[in-house]
């Protein structure tokens, strides 16, 4: 799928000393969900202590988006990763409360608080 | 907003996610003309996202060049004597949906599955199945504009699930 | 962005101003699809608005509860060797268009009327205006990817003015 | 025109030392355009000797708009009154500029230039 790559919401993966920060940016829907599943199987193959997803710049999220998250949860799950959600705007924010995910996940304020 | 004429604004687009964007600018201002707040546009902007995600996924397995039509209108107070709303009518010509299948998911067993069924019940207050005239199926999901009688998250109502 | 289907997305709403801001929305994002620039996409949606306007305001003399039927077609490179771009049909099935009227005003006098046909033909690369069958006019406009081509200001192109 | 009435796009007109200034807001378009005509009238019937329009909330504008614009610089030529347009958005400078009114209305980056 070519085209899901150039539409992937991944915006940058870097490693800080906490954790593997990943920025994901633009809206997180069945459109890009496909690149963004694959990233995230790559991201979790580095193996790191800890990978925080930084959602300040996602305007929007459906359930496609909210499932990979849920798959990405899973696998850190199983393989002893911490995983922490940061900066979501209120509109994606309210997803995780429909859904009644956002006690499930991991979800802190900014990315500050995400390293710290 | 007494000036919204009656007859539904139509919309028909393929079975591609690259159409999702359109349909849900399209529909946050529907929903903003209905006269919803912000919070509300909001759901009623997932409720169809996850409603059009699923008919690509599920009911043309995929398949980006397939047909759905969308028909939206304004209820107004008036003519019908309940609240005031929007009813959203999705249809699509694929595979039925199985009544079974289309149930909202328990919450505990953290898997992706279900999720879309589930967040159009939380974010409209009618969301029905039936099959549709020819082949397909024919979702209508209803929101007023009054959310004082909708009691939090709301398992969706499913009905006519027989298939045609 | 080659996942685009052929076929049109169709759009049908009433000739209410209270409908302009859901058109905008909607063909901002088809314009965006496309991939126009978002200089190009506000071109466009200033043009669809505006030819929406006329059709209000000349075709159904500001009655707001009249048919109008819009569909947006991308123009794929590789289908017609042309360059890519977006086609945008509008019709009414309103007072036919006065082939004489419908052209860009003397810019020096500084008077309201014929602003909205000179944007439209500032704004898109083709504006064509023929009788619809069956009555009212069918508007079709066209904006090319590549702007190179495009000589800044344009006249709208009036063919096919002769009524049905 | 009741539901007019709740459309206008002008949120606030008045009077400084120099000039009377009308605050736009949101989209002015057909919708929103039959409210301002109107309240346009009333200002120009206050006969202030400089009229300034902040269109720095506008969003989007349209012909209607401009035309009601338009309208508005004939009777204030008529009258003698001054006026001035400022606090446009590139978005909404653009409908000026394909119709070629940029050199035709008096129009000032900001506010403190169109009370300069
Ligand atoms: N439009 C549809 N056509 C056919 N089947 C559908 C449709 N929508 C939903 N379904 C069925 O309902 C099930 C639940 O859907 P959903 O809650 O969105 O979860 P998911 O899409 O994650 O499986 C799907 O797995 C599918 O079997
Ligand atoms: N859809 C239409 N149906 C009928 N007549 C139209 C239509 N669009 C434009 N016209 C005619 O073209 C003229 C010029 O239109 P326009 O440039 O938008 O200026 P204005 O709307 O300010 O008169 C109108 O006055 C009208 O006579």
């Amino acid at each position: 799928m070519v085209e899901a790559k150039l539409n992937s919401p991944v915006r940058q993966v870097r490693q800080e000393p906490q954790a593997l920060v990943v920025t994901l940016a633009g809206d997180v829907d069945l459109h890009r969900t496909p690149e963004l599943q694959q990233e995230l199987v790559r991201v979790v193959e580095r193996r790191p202590r800890r990978i925080v997803l930084d959602l300040t710049a996602v305007q929007y999220m459906d359930s496609s988006g909210v499932a990979s998250l849920v798959k990405l949860l899973s696998s850190t799950r199983r393989q002893n990763i911490e995983l922490k959600l940061c900066g979501m705007a209120p509109r994606v924010k309210s997803i995780f409360e429909i859904t009644r995910l956002d006690t499930v996940f991991d979800i802190c304020p900014a990315l500050k608080d995400a390293l710290a | 907003m007494s000036a919204i004429p009656p007859q539904p604004i139509r919309l028909s687009l393929a079975s591609t996610p690259a159409h999702l964007p359109i349909v849900r600018a399209g529909v946050g201002e529907i929903a903003r003309l209905v006269g919803f707040d912000e919070k509300a546009v909001d759901a009623v902007v997932l409720a169809v996202d996850e409603a059009m995600t699923n008919i690509i996924k599920h009911a043309y397995d995929g398949r980006n060049d397939q047909p759905i039509e969308a028909a939206f209108t304004a209820l107004s107070e008036a003519a019908d004597g309940g609240p005031a709303g929007l009813t959203i009518v999705l249809e699509d010509r694929g595979k039925p949906v199985d009544p079974a299948a289309v149930r909202s998911r328990d919450l505990d067993d953290v898997r992706p599955g279900g999720l879309g069924v589930h967040i159009m019940g939380c974010c409209m207050d009618r969301v029905d199945y039936t099959p549709r005239e020819g082949g397909g199926t024919r979702l209508t999901m209803t929101k007023f504009l009054r959310a004082a009688d909708k009691p939090g998250a709301r398992q969706p109502q499913l009905t006519g699930g027989t298939r045609g």
